[in-house]
């Protein structure tokens, strides 16, 4: 379950059970609670959504006295995505989660703007994303998963970044960075103008920064962006990825995740596969020729 | 309250006022769950096109046949691709959703005001129907339906409300039936000529006609339960896209949202701060199949 | 008409009569002729599609000799898209076109690898977009357009490079980095792996970069990306694209750009305006509240 | 030759073998101008899911009452949702396009073969028909079908070919029905074991078939008309993303491509470099609704 996209667990109560799942990943978590952006918050795109939630959340310390112990009760595996605006509010809420019981790791959304640097976003310069993975890491043991932005020129270099700074995954892609307006209104679609574009559409994308990610860097990398079936899931892991998160499909089927996990069974079944491990990572791209007099013999030449 | 993922199917689906449709459909789980003003998600089609669900209100629910009615106006893709769809098709239903309308005390028998701008009738429907069978006692002579749309082609018949046997006074914006103007315009004035006062006030329309709304409740001090919108992703209370600025009494300043999927549809007048709303309007019809 | 979208021109003569579009660009012409890379060069994806075609083009004598003549024979205006693997190839380039009867304009192509720089994309840094487009300036007195990629983490600066080095206008976007592969057969679905992302999927990217390149430089700038109906189309214009271009959707409604011509006239007339100026840049981002004390009376308060 | 855009209404529809669809639609403009062995690029639905027009060959063409038949498998999303389409729903068709078959000369006498693997049955039909029609002296016996799929589900049935009177070969993969094994051994033997010399030979099925067919007629120097296929976009020559490495006999080394939109579908055996062609393949049918 992608960050943002699955509330704190309870909103999918009636349709799936956390606890089947891999992991939940909570809405992105701050030091103090936030309000979030004015509506209009979302807007329908083709294939897609653009959304301006503004991280909206409860603050670090009510999740820890009320959400956490829901989870908790679930037996669901979470992962906390927490983001700040200066690199001081990452350390101070990786000290806060550090030692929580039912926390499995942290996600690290160094996808929003850096106050002190006027706006600047954290994970679109390696310096910055090395530095506020840095400061996670030195308050914390959990393990660190970092999240990174696609609105960037070469995102292997970022993710280089991450790891150096001691990241032990990487999650990519966040949403892309996107508008929408109005002809009649003459007004943008969203209150803040911009907004991050998730869903179907983006699959190409982060499926490309997937692959430049795992050129780059030999962490487990996770891959999301645009996952609404089984086949979907696959095509990241047959790139390498160790895992997917799924966001904006859970919105439109909130059973999704569950038919994912059975379709991917059923693929391995039916390729004769015993483990995942067999499949992921097992991408070709050597041999494109099955009519080569060199070709690897995907043909019966008769 | 469950809610639930059910495949429903058509039964009928017609067109009852200009680009205004009435649906039935077979959704017993939903139906026996459903209270008047909650909705449901519907995919209007497979596919990613659109992508997201479109929530519709109960227009009429039938929990003993496991039944559901929508109405709804074509507006735009989603809605328009719903009014193609056929009887003998399913569509992909999530709900009941939301919070629904508070019904009037068992003992209410006093007036009360309804107020629907267009399409705003359809969950009004159902609330006037559950009134009537919760509380046999009570006059439906005593419902007062305000009920606007912009031009005559856009009413609901007359003869959509006979059995109910509730009072209707109607308005068109170009006066072409009923009272010329705005419906709140049209309650206001009643209001005021007639010393009316309800004891509680429903109502269900857009944005620009709550705010009258709101206002005349707040100022008049009277009970409202107002049917808000917004633009919604999953329905559920997970993406926190469906916000409105919310009103906090204790601190006027602080900036807080209500969402219309969790804490709504049905908000009481001095819920959302007006002044920080921002409104959607659908493109004229004219544009519809751009 | 988008390059490399509309052939040459004549590939449409059928369904529209090239000269009552605003300009043809032209597929991206190379100095020497260009075979394109393996296929499969094409993939379908969520609202979009991949292309890999490599740029396969005739090269620009051929071009002047047999393509530019017929163009001028359909009083077709037409722009040339450029492009080369070296800053000497498009000042080539730029010499050759220079002075071509029929030619209005050149549409500098700098979304291609640089063969000199290790294959990194001249229009991914300021400095490698300004040598392309000074060099280009240098040998032509033809209006020049810039055509950007997406892929990078400020568009705004590169914007502003390509006109401090003399481009007389802008476009924006060219077609996003993607990938996509196939589960069953574990290869990539592009021979060439990699490949660009165009149609309504990248529409939302592709206004959030114009107004950012809108917001960074004074001149005037062509939208491109997603655009498929006159609603499309006239978004780009309110943010304040002077003109836009039509890739994809061609190849699903040959007819769609007099479609869309047709449609914004339907709409200046609905909006009563005499001019589609009086519409362009007419985005207001400040009005938002109708209902605030200080509302701009866009609702009637009864 | 003109190209129409043509709104063309589905006169029937009907599955006449596993996962296989014969479509009649009323298209005059189309029809008149159609070839054997041309194509058309069909919407399959409204909207931008799925994005791009899917080719498909004419399969019959009926130049007076202005209708053309589509013969297709459901192989992907396209296809899968086109075969929900009903009988008085429109398609919009882009055609005709490509270059067609080259019929045999009016003089010609001498058999002629005909390789149809699985749905390249398709144009295969219209060839057969045209042949027929064009010349009324030739022998329909001459013309020798060998046709296989995988499994006898999914072979159109005998009566499919009785009027044409043409010679049929049979084959299944995997022996269900007629021969068993691939179309292209089934011809190959045949060839040798009746010394069967065809004066020409048209092909159409999936690549992997093609690669054969085009050895076996270099290698014993039979012209060859063999239907390839590519992913398209256009259709139309514009995009170019339809190519396929060509084979120069000047320069054998040199890196040009044919697209098969524009220069095709239709190639001889010699056109194309197979050893450079990297082949597609649907996914398996129980995949599918994924
Ligand atoms: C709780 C709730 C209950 C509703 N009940 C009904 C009902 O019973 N009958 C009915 O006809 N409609 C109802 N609506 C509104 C209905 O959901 C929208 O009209 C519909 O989603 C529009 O979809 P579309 O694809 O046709 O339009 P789109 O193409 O998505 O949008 C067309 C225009 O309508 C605006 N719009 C879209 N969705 C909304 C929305 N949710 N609120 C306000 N403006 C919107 C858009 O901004 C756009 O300008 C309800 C909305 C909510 C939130
Ligand atoms: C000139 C031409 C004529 C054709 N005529 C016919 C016909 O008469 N009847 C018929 O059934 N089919 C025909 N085809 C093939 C048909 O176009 C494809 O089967 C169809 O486009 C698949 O669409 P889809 O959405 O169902 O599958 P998709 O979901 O798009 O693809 C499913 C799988 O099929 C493969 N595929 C898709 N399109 C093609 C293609 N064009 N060539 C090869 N593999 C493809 C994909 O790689 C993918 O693995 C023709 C193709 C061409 C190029
Ligand atoms: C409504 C919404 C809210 C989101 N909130 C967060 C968040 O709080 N933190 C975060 O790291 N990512 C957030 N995301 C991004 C998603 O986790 C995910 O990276 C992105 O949506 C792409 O995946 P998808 O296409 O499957 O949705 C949000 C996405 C959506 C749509
Ligand atoms: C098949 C194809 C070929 C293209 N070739 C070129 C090209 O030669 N030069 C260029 O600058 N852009 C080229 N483009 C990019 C388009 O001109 C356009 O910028 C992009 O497709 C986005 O617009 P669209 O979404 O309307 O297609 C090509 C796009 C496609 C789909
Ligand atoms: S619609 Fe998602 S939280 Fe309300
Ligand atoms: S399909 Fe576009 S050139 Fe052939």
């Amino acid at each position: 379950m992608a960050s943002g996209t699955f509330g704190y667990g309870e909103e999918y109560a009636d349709f799936l059970d956390p606890g089947r799942l891999g992991a939940v990943i909570v809405k992105g978590i701050s030091l103090l609670p936030r309000p979030g952006n004015p509506p209009p918050r979302l807007v329908e795109t083709p294939a897609g959504m653009i959304n301006a939630i503004g991280l909206e959340n409860v603050g670090v310390d009510r999740f820890i006295d009320v959400k956490l112990p829901l989870l908790r009760q679930r037996r669901a595996t979470v992962i906390v995505n927490i983001f700040g605006n200066t690199v001081d509010e990452y350390a101070g809420l990786a000290s806060k989660l550090d030692g929580e019981d039912g926390v499995a790791a942290l996600e690290i959304n160094i996808s929003c703007p850096n106050v002190k640097q006027g706006g600047m976003v954290f994970g679109t310069d390696p310096a910055t994303a090395a530095a506020v993975v840095g400061a996670v890491r030195a308050r914390t043991a959990l393990p660190l998963i970092t999240k990174l932005t696609p609105n960037v020129t070469r995102i292997g270099e970022i993710a280089r970044a991450a790891v150096d700074a001691g990241t032990d995954a990487i999650s990519c892609i966040n949403t892309v960075a996107a508008m929408a307006v109005d002809i009649f209104s003459r007004r943008p679609k969203l209150a803040n103008v911009f907004g991050g574009l998730s869903g179907p559409a983006v699959k190409p994308i982060a499926l490309r920064c997937t692959y430049e990610v795992l050129q780059a860097v030999k962490c487990p990398v996770i891959g999301v962006g645009g996952i609404g079936t089984a086949t979907d899931a696959l095509e990241f892991m047959l790139l390498g990825a160790r895992a997917v998160q799924v966001g904006t499909a859970n919105f439109v089927n909130p059973g999704v995740s569950v038919e994912i996990l059975e379709g991917i069974e059923r693929f391995l079944r039916f390729q004769g596969l015993d483990r995942i491990e067999d499949f992921i990572g097992t991408l070709d791209t050597e041999c494109l020729f099955p009519f080569a007099e060199d070709a690897c013999g995907v043909l019966d030449l008769s | 309250m469950p809610k639930f993922q059910e495949n429903a199917l058509i039964l009928d689906h017609r067109e009852v006022a200009d680009r205004t449709w009435l649906m039935r459909l077979m959704s017993p789980k939903i139906a026996l769950e459903a209270r008047a003003g909650q909705f449901v998600m519907v995919r209007v089609r497979d596919g990613i096109d659109p992508l997201l669900r479109r929530p519709l209100s109960f227009h009429r629910t039938f929990p003993e046949e496991g039944c559901i009615e929508l109405l709804y106006r074509v507006v735009g893709k989603g809605t328009l691709l719903l009014s193609k769809t056929v009887p003998g098709m399913n569509l992909d239903l999530l709900g009941p959703l939301g919070n629904g309308f508070d019904l009037p005390a068992p003992d209410a028998r006093g007036p009360i005001a309804l107020i629907a701008g267009g399409i705003g009738i359809a969950p009004l429907f159902d609330l006037m129907e559950r009134i009537a069978l919760s509380n046999p006692a009570f006059d439906p002579q005593q419902m007062n339906l305000f009920y606007g749309t912009r031009t005559v082609a856009e009413l609901l018949a007359l003869s959509y409300f006979g059995a109910l046997g509730v009072r209707v006074h109607w308005s068109t914006d170009d006066g072409s039936f009923g009272h010329k103007g705005h419906v709140t315009r049209m309650f206001a004035q009643f209001a005021e000529d007639s010393a009316f006062r309800p004891e509680s006030l429903y109502a269900c329309g857009p944005l620009e006609m709550q705010f009258h709304v709101a206002r005349w409740a707040l100022a008049h001090d009277v009970p409202a339960q107002l049917s808000l919108e917004s633009l919604m992703a999953c329905g559920l209370g997970a993406c926190l896209g469906c916000a409105l600025p919310a009103a906090s009494p204790d601190d006027p300043a602080a900036d807080g949202y209500v969402h219309v999927c969790m804490d709504g549809p049905i908000f009481p007048a001095g819920a959302v701060q007006w002044q920080k709303l921002q409104v959607h309007r659908p493109p004229p019809p004219i544009f519809l199949s751009d």
